[in-house]
């Protein structure tokens, strides 16, 4: 019992709770704040695995970018969109995902994953990282693809939203 | 060769120049329509020329074997190799048969184009009409200048298309179309191409048989072939195609209703061209054909010269008497190959050619003078109003009907002999030889019958009473061909079989019979001693069945149309609902069983997700349930 | 602390994820499920990476992960607008012209 | 590399089509279309009739190049006597179809750039000597035709469409089957070579107890079956070439059903030559059947096109008999017959095309004297009509002829049933020359102008060779002859 399992079990409860939050809360706001509370836990657990800078660049995209971007979202989206009572149907979902989540555990649990007895120690990744992206024997090509894909997401989001403003209602 | 080509040179002009002019009409359209009369009659006039040219050169004697070849020959299918095909080559042939029909054919067509420039003055088509006259007259010469059966039969069926074009000619006008011509000219089509389609299959046949389609290899090769049963049914084949095309019973039906085309057009397909192709092909091969289609030969003929000339007597209308009569005559030169004298058949088709034409340009004259008043009963009279045309129908009907010093008389009184000297023999050629000469007691009956009721007594029209005779382009055929119906068993070259035992005898019977059938006629049509209705009745419903043709056209048009067309609809039935439905019945199928998945697609994106959801809970499970099994 | 926790709490996430997308009347609440979604698989990459022993090429598909739903976040969140513009609503069921009935 | 004759065929047309990508002006689709058709038209008939030695029988012009080595795939083209004719058939049915559609409107570009897709299709077909780059080439003229019919087509050209798409999709699965396992156990697809290595597979047990050259012939049999078409796996064809604008209909009847045709002799019956044997009594019997009903089927229609249609039926069933009796009349027949359906089958659509501009419909019962009102059409429509029902002195004649000529021996009573075949051929297309051209002009058509000067070029062609060939067949046959000579040597003869 060391820290190690005390952080653990900080990040997961705020990863898990988070999700939880954000599934269960019929306002949108408050979901997206659980859901940042949600990306903070699963950042901490990355630095718990010894990915600092994946922990840093979750940190910065998700709950620097992306929620930000939800957040527009959700203020030029009035939140009547939301149903006024999450319903029953809802409810009996909610039922039925737990099910599956408990047989996913087990079996989770049930299997024997070859834990290795000692794990290296964690050391810094950035160098690694960046050698690996930026070499053309690594993954240099996949990198450049995704920033083909972001360039496009870019434009095809621009080009989406553009249309929607001046037009109203014509088909 | 130095000298032989300009008899090339004549040889090939007789087909050549119709075939120009067919050509020029054809590519000028309707720029070249006024002068298309003018041109396609200088083309055929100068093809007649040519044609005499070579009669009275005769090229083909001296050579071995009697046939002159043109310098010019080409592989019709392959040049050299494959399996014998090669050996087809097409090349000018000539020899005697082909030259001593050659000016009677190039003749005949000449003054039929000629006489169409007036007949044909007020037709809006001159084009076409004139375009077709050529080409059926270069076909038929190039029949005639053909020694291989595969040519032979290239050049027969352009002429079935040709006469078919013809007859319907009418129907094609802008302005007053004759449907009936239509139809009249499918019927003859089809009835011909009957008999064309067994001549193909017959032609295979032989072909398989001797490896040779050439007239003379054929005949050379038949003589010792005796009769094996490819042989009869090649030959059966073969006659089943003469018979078609020269409309022998029972595949005559075509020829009265092709009275539909224009007169002229008539006159060509009875007297030089269409009809005369099956008697020549009898005769081509009549040397390697087994006896037992001679005799059906024989048969055929006598029974189409009997039958035929029993309608000719009952028919209404003039231009149908003559096609009923030609068919009639055409079955004596059927029946004459039969016998044994394939020279004879020629003679008379050689003879026939020319007072035929004059018949029908005559009866063409009528028509023209008549305002197209055709039917016996509103003619009559017209004796002194045009002398030109009586002379000549009465010259004509004259030598048709064998009296003495006439061309016909020649040639008939040649058939007849032959057929007297078969009947010894007993049994089928007997009763040959009776049918022939019924049919030939027959001939002058309705022949005058026609000329009395058409130009005797009292006009019964006022078409009749009003009618006058046309100009020189009308009468100056009808004078060459009076004269050439007296004169034209003079130049005839090829030898012509005799039977010297029957010779005198069969003389003697046919010119009484014939002089008695005159008599009988003038009594029944001219003089008012016999009663035609009573002599009707006295045959009672053998009358009956004469006027309905002995309801052969009937039978056939209850039969055959019906038949094919309730064969096609049943295949179309079967078509569209067994073998469509069958593949429309698995399309089906298959659209089934994607609606019964489409039940699960209805375009919520959150039902979907629920199925991720189900999905992951059936994966979970199962493994887990895997992993405690393992 | 073993590989199963990790693997616990990506599966939590998940399911959590999932169920936001299956029930949530609101095409934002969807999207957000979906990042919960993507969340989990970055973190089992992670998890799988470190477990293993192996280099960092866990990391790396985390990391275009996180690419990926940054691009997918823009768009969505695009398209929502845009649906909202045109249909003045944004609730799932109301888009459905893909199905056939 | 140095592309040669064979690659420029097949890359014209293909530069063609992508052509239509660029920013045209109206009018140069078709610009482009016919000018690449007369390149290639130039080109088919300089490598038929100077290029090529017509005393060697087999492959000329060959061109390989490695394209998939691993998998012994190979760009290899070469042509023979056969493949060239049928070259230049297709070559010149594309220009005319391209002729024939100067007056398109409806997206130009895309018409004419799906119509080259077809015909780099066709070419491809004819000219390799590789199984999967022809496969390739097979398919290729699949979708583009699909969207030929269901775009530009009449009312039911949706159904049409999609019917020959099922129908051929399901013969080009049966192929593919075949060509995996040709593939998977020759290690080759090279045609030539997989002649050599199939018929040893004699041995081979196969499935069901039929061996497996026999299931590779049954396969490749139906699947070229369904384009020739063969009863009863043709009902695709009615609907499709009827629905289809004529232009399209033309290449349909003149090239494509040519595929199924050329697939077979090229492939299908030379790689397993003893199953071919066997079946050979039957297939002639299968093309003297489909002789019978195509033509009994088109006697009962009253849609002129839809006769047309199923005269097509009816005439590739003399393919069927002469090919089968392996004699080398009949082959030369049947090779000849491929051409002449392909000439008057298209005269027969752009007939009807024309007749359909003008009266508005087709309906035969309510047609009627256009032969006085349209002279040019009219003679035209005769050279059609008469070449179809083999008229000698047409180019239909000495094909059918030979055909008889060829399979007597071998199958007496196939012939003599074709026979009424041909009877009810005359029968019906003079019937329908009837009531079309005949008779007064019905009151619902108004006047109609006879053809332009364009249409009568197009009709015009093929009528001059339709002549020329029936007065000189050898004009062709000389030039296939060592390739028949060639190919029959792959068989044992059936008669003795």
């Amino acid at each position: 019992m060391t820290g190690e399992v005390l952080a653990f079990s900080l990040f997961s409860a705020m990863a898990v709770g988070g999700a939880g939050l954000a599934l269960f809360h019929r306002s949108a706001i408050h979901s997206a704040f659980a859901l940042l509370a949600s990306f903070l836990g699963v950042a901490g657990l990355y630095l718990n695995l010894g990915a600092d800078f994946l922990a840093v660049t979750q940190v910065l995209l998700y709950a620097g970018g992306i929620l930000v971007l939800y957040l527009f979202g959700l203020m030029l989206v009035p939140p009547e969109g939301e149903a006024p009572r999450p319903g029953r149907r809802a409810l009996a979902l909610v039922l039925a995902a737990a099910p599956v989540a408990i047989f996913l555990i087990a079996f989770l649990a049930r299997s024997s994953w070859g834990d290795p007895s000692r794990l290296p120690e964690p050391e810094g990744t950035v160098r690694g990282i960046g050698l690996a992206l930026l070499t053309p024997d690594g993954w240099l090509v996949p990198f450049e693809y995704a920033s083909i894909l972001l360039l496009a997401a870019l434009v095809g989001a621009v080009h989406l939203a553009r249309r929607s403003a001046p037009k109203d209602d014509s088909p | 060769m130095m000298e032989s080509l300009p008899m090339a040179a004549w040889v090939l002009a007789i087909p050549a120049l119709p075939a120009a002019a067919w050509l020029l009409l054809v590519l000028g359209g309707r720029r070249a329509a006024p002068a298309a009369p003018w041109l396609a009659t200088s083309a055929a006039a100068l093809s007649a020329l040519a044609a005499w040219v070579v009669f009275l050169e005769r090229p083909w004697e001296g050579i071995p074997g009697g046939i002159w070849e043109g310098p010019w020959s080409w592989g019709f299918f392959l040049s050299s190799g494959g399996d014998g095909i090669a050996g087809l080559r097409a090349t000018l042939s000539l020899d005697a048969i082909s030259g001593a029909l050659l000016p009677m054919v190039g003749t005949v067509a000449f003054l039929v184009h000629l006489f169409s420039v007036r007949y044909m003055r007020t037709d809006p088509r001159p084009g076409p009409y004139f375009a077709g006259l050529a080409l059926f007259t270069a076909s038929m010469a190039g029949m005639l200048l053909v020694e291989n059966l595969l040519f032979f039969f290239v050049f027969w069926e352009l002429m079935g298309f040709c006469s078919w074009l013809l007859i319907g000619h009418d129907s094609l006008n802008p302005s007053s179309p004759r449907p009936e011509a239509a139809r009249a000219a499918r019927k003859a089509f089809l009835t011909t191409r009957v008999g064309d389609l067994a001549l193909l299959l017959g032609m295979v046949v032989l072909w398989k048989g001797f490896g040779t389609l050439s007239f003379t290899e054929l005949a050379a090769a038949g003589g010792s072939a005796g009769s094996p049963p490819w042989l009869l049914a090649g030959g059966g084949l073969l006659l089943l195609g003469a018979m078609g095309k020269s409309a022998q019973f029972p595949l005559h039906v075509w020829l009265p209703d092709a009275m539909e085309g224009p007169t002229p057009v008539s006159a060509m397909i009875h007297a030089a061209t269409m009809v005369a192709a099956g008697v020549i092909l009898l005769v081509r091969s009549a040397a390697f054909l087994p006896d037992e289609i001679l005799l059906a030969a024989s048969v055929v003929g006598a029974l189409t010269a009997f039958f035929a000339g029993t309608v000719a007597l009952v028919s209404a209308d003039l231009k149908k008497v003559l096609a009923w009569s030609t068919i009639s005559q055409l079955g004596f030169m059927t029946a004459a190959v039969g016998v044994g004298g394939p020279g004879a058949a020629l003679f008379h088709l050689h003879t026939h050619g020319f007072f035929k034409a004059g018949l029908f340009l005559a009866a063409g004259s009528v028509i023209l003078a008549c305002h197209h008043r055709q039917d016996l009963g509103g003619l009559g009279g017209l004796r002194r109003r045009m002398p030109m045309t009586w002379v000549a129908t009465l010259v004509c009907a004259a030598a048709l009907s064998g009296l003495p010093w006439l061309s016909g008389f020649h040639s008939k009184e040649a058939i007849l002999s032959l057929a007297l000297d078969g009947a010894a023999l007993g049994g089928l050629p007997a009763l040959t030889a009776c049918l022939l000469f019924v049919a030939a007691a027959l001939t002058p009956v309705y022949m005058f019958r026609m000329v009395f009721l058409t130009f005797h007594g009292e006009a019964r029209s006022t078409e009749a009473r009003e009618a006058s005779e046309d100009s020189w382009l009308v009468r100056l055929p009808l004078a060459v061909l009076t004269v050439l119906a007296v004169v034209s068993a003079r130049f005839w070259l090829f030898p012509v079989e005799e039977a010297p035992a029957s010779e005198h005898w069969a003389g003697v019977l046919g010119t009484t019979l014939a002089l008695g059938g005159v008599i009988l006629a003038g009594l029944l049509f001219l003089l008012p001693v016999l009663s035609p209705a009573a002599f009707a009745r006295f045959f009672g419903p053998l009358t009956g069945l004469a006027r309905e043709r002995w309801k052969f056209d009937a039978l056939y048009a209850a039969t055959f149309p019906p038949l094919f067309r309730l064969g096609g609809r049943a295949v179309d039935g079967i078509d569209s609902r067994l073998v469509d439905g069958l593949a429309h019945g698995i399309g089906r199928m298959a659209e089934a069983g994607g609606s019964a998945f489409r039940k699960l697609h209805r375009g919520r994106i959150q039902t979907y997700a629920l199925l991720t959801l189900a999905g992951l809970l059936l994966l979970s499970v199962t493994l887990l349930l895997q992993g405690e099994a393992g | 602390m073993s590989l199963v926790a990790y693997l616990v709490v990506a599966a939590l996430l998940m399911v959590a994820g999932l169920a936001m997308v299956a029930s949530r009347r609101s095409l934002i609440h969807v999207l957000i499920g979906l990042e919960l979604v993507l969340n989990a698989s970055a973190l089992n990459f992670v998890a799988f990476d470190r477990y293993s022993g192996g280099g960092q090429e866990g990391q790396l598909a985390a990391l275009f992960v996180i690419v990926v739903a940054a691009a997918e976040a823009a768009l969505g969140l695009a398209i929502v607008l845009h649906a909202y513009s045109s249909k003045g609503s944004i609730r799932p069921d109301d888009f459905r012209s893909l199905g056939d009935s | 590399m140095n592309p040669g004759p064979l690659s420029c065929l097949i890359l014209l047309p293909l530069l063609g089509a992508v052509a239509q990508f660029l920013p045209l002006r109206r009018g140069a689709s078709r610009g482009i279309a016919i000018l690449v058709s007369l390149l290639c038209l130039g080109l088919a008939s300089w490598c038929l009739f100077i290029g090529m030695d017509p005393a060697v029988g087999g492959m000329q012009f060959v061109e390989r190049t490695p394209w998939l080595p691993e998998f012994g795939i190979a760009w290899l083209l070469g042509a023979d006597g056969l493949s060239l004719i049928l070259l230049l058939l297709s070559s010149l049915i594309f220009f005319l179809a391209y002729l024939a559609s100067w007056k398109e409107k409806r997206t130009p570009r895309a018409y004419f750039g799906l119509l080259l897709l077809v015909q780099v299709g066709v070419h491809g077909v004819f000219l390799s000597g590789d199984l999967f780059l022809f496969f390739v080439f097979w398919e290729l003229v699949l979708l583009p035709m699909f969207f030929l019919i269901g775009g530009w087509g009449g009312e039911g050209r949706r159904s049409a469409a999609w019917k020959f798409l099922l129908f051929t999709l399901s013969g080009s699965v049966l192929f593919l089957i075949a060509l995996v396992i040709l593939g998977a156990k020759a290690g080759t697809f090279d045609i030539a070579a997989l002649r050599e290595l199939v018929p040893g597979w004699g041995g081979d047990p196969g499935w069901l107890g039929i061996s497996l050259p026999s299931w590779i012939f049954g396969l490749l049999f139906l699947s070229f079956a369904v384009k020739l078409p063969v009863f009863p796996i043709h009902t695709w064809l009615p609907a499709a070439h009827v629905e289809a604008p004529t232009p399209v209909s033309v290449v349909l009847a003149g090239v494509l059903l040519k595929l199924g045709a050329y697939g077979m002799l090229r492939v299908a019956f030379p790689l397993s030559p003893g199953a071919f044997q066997a079946a050979a009594g039957c297939l002639a019997a299968l093309g003297a059947f489909n002789v019978i009903y195509g033509a009994w089927a088109a006697f009962a229609q009253k849609d002129f096109k839809r006769m047309v249609a199923y005269s097509s039926i009816g005439h590739m069933g003399f393919f069927l008999i002469g090919f089968s009796a392996l004699s080398f009349s009949g082959m030369a027949g049947a090779g000849l017959q491929l051409f002449v359906h392909g000439l008057s089958a298209g005269m027969l659509f752009l007939v009807v095309g024309a007749i359909q501009a003008r009266a508005g419909h087709r309906h035969l019962d309510r047609l009627g004297g256009l032969g006085a009102a349209m002279p040019r059409l009219h003679a035209l429509g005769l050279v059609a009509i008469f070449t179809s029902l083999g008229l000698p002195a047409l180019a239909g004649f000495p094909a059918e002829a030979l055909v008889l000529f060829g399979s007597w021996d071998a199958f007496p009573v196939a012939v003599a049933l074709s026979l009424l075949g041909i009877l009810l051929t005359g029968w019906f297309l003079v019937g329908a020359h009837r009531k079309a051209f005949t008779g007064p002009l019905p009151r619902g058509i108004g006047k109609v102008v006879d053809l332009g000067a364009r249409e009568t070029l197009v009709l015009a062609i093929p009528a001059g060779l339709c002549i020329l060939l029936g007065l000189w067949p050898a004009l062709l046959l000389d030039r296939m002859a060592a390739t028949l000579e060639l190919l029959r040597g792959g068989f044992p003869p059936l008669v003795p």
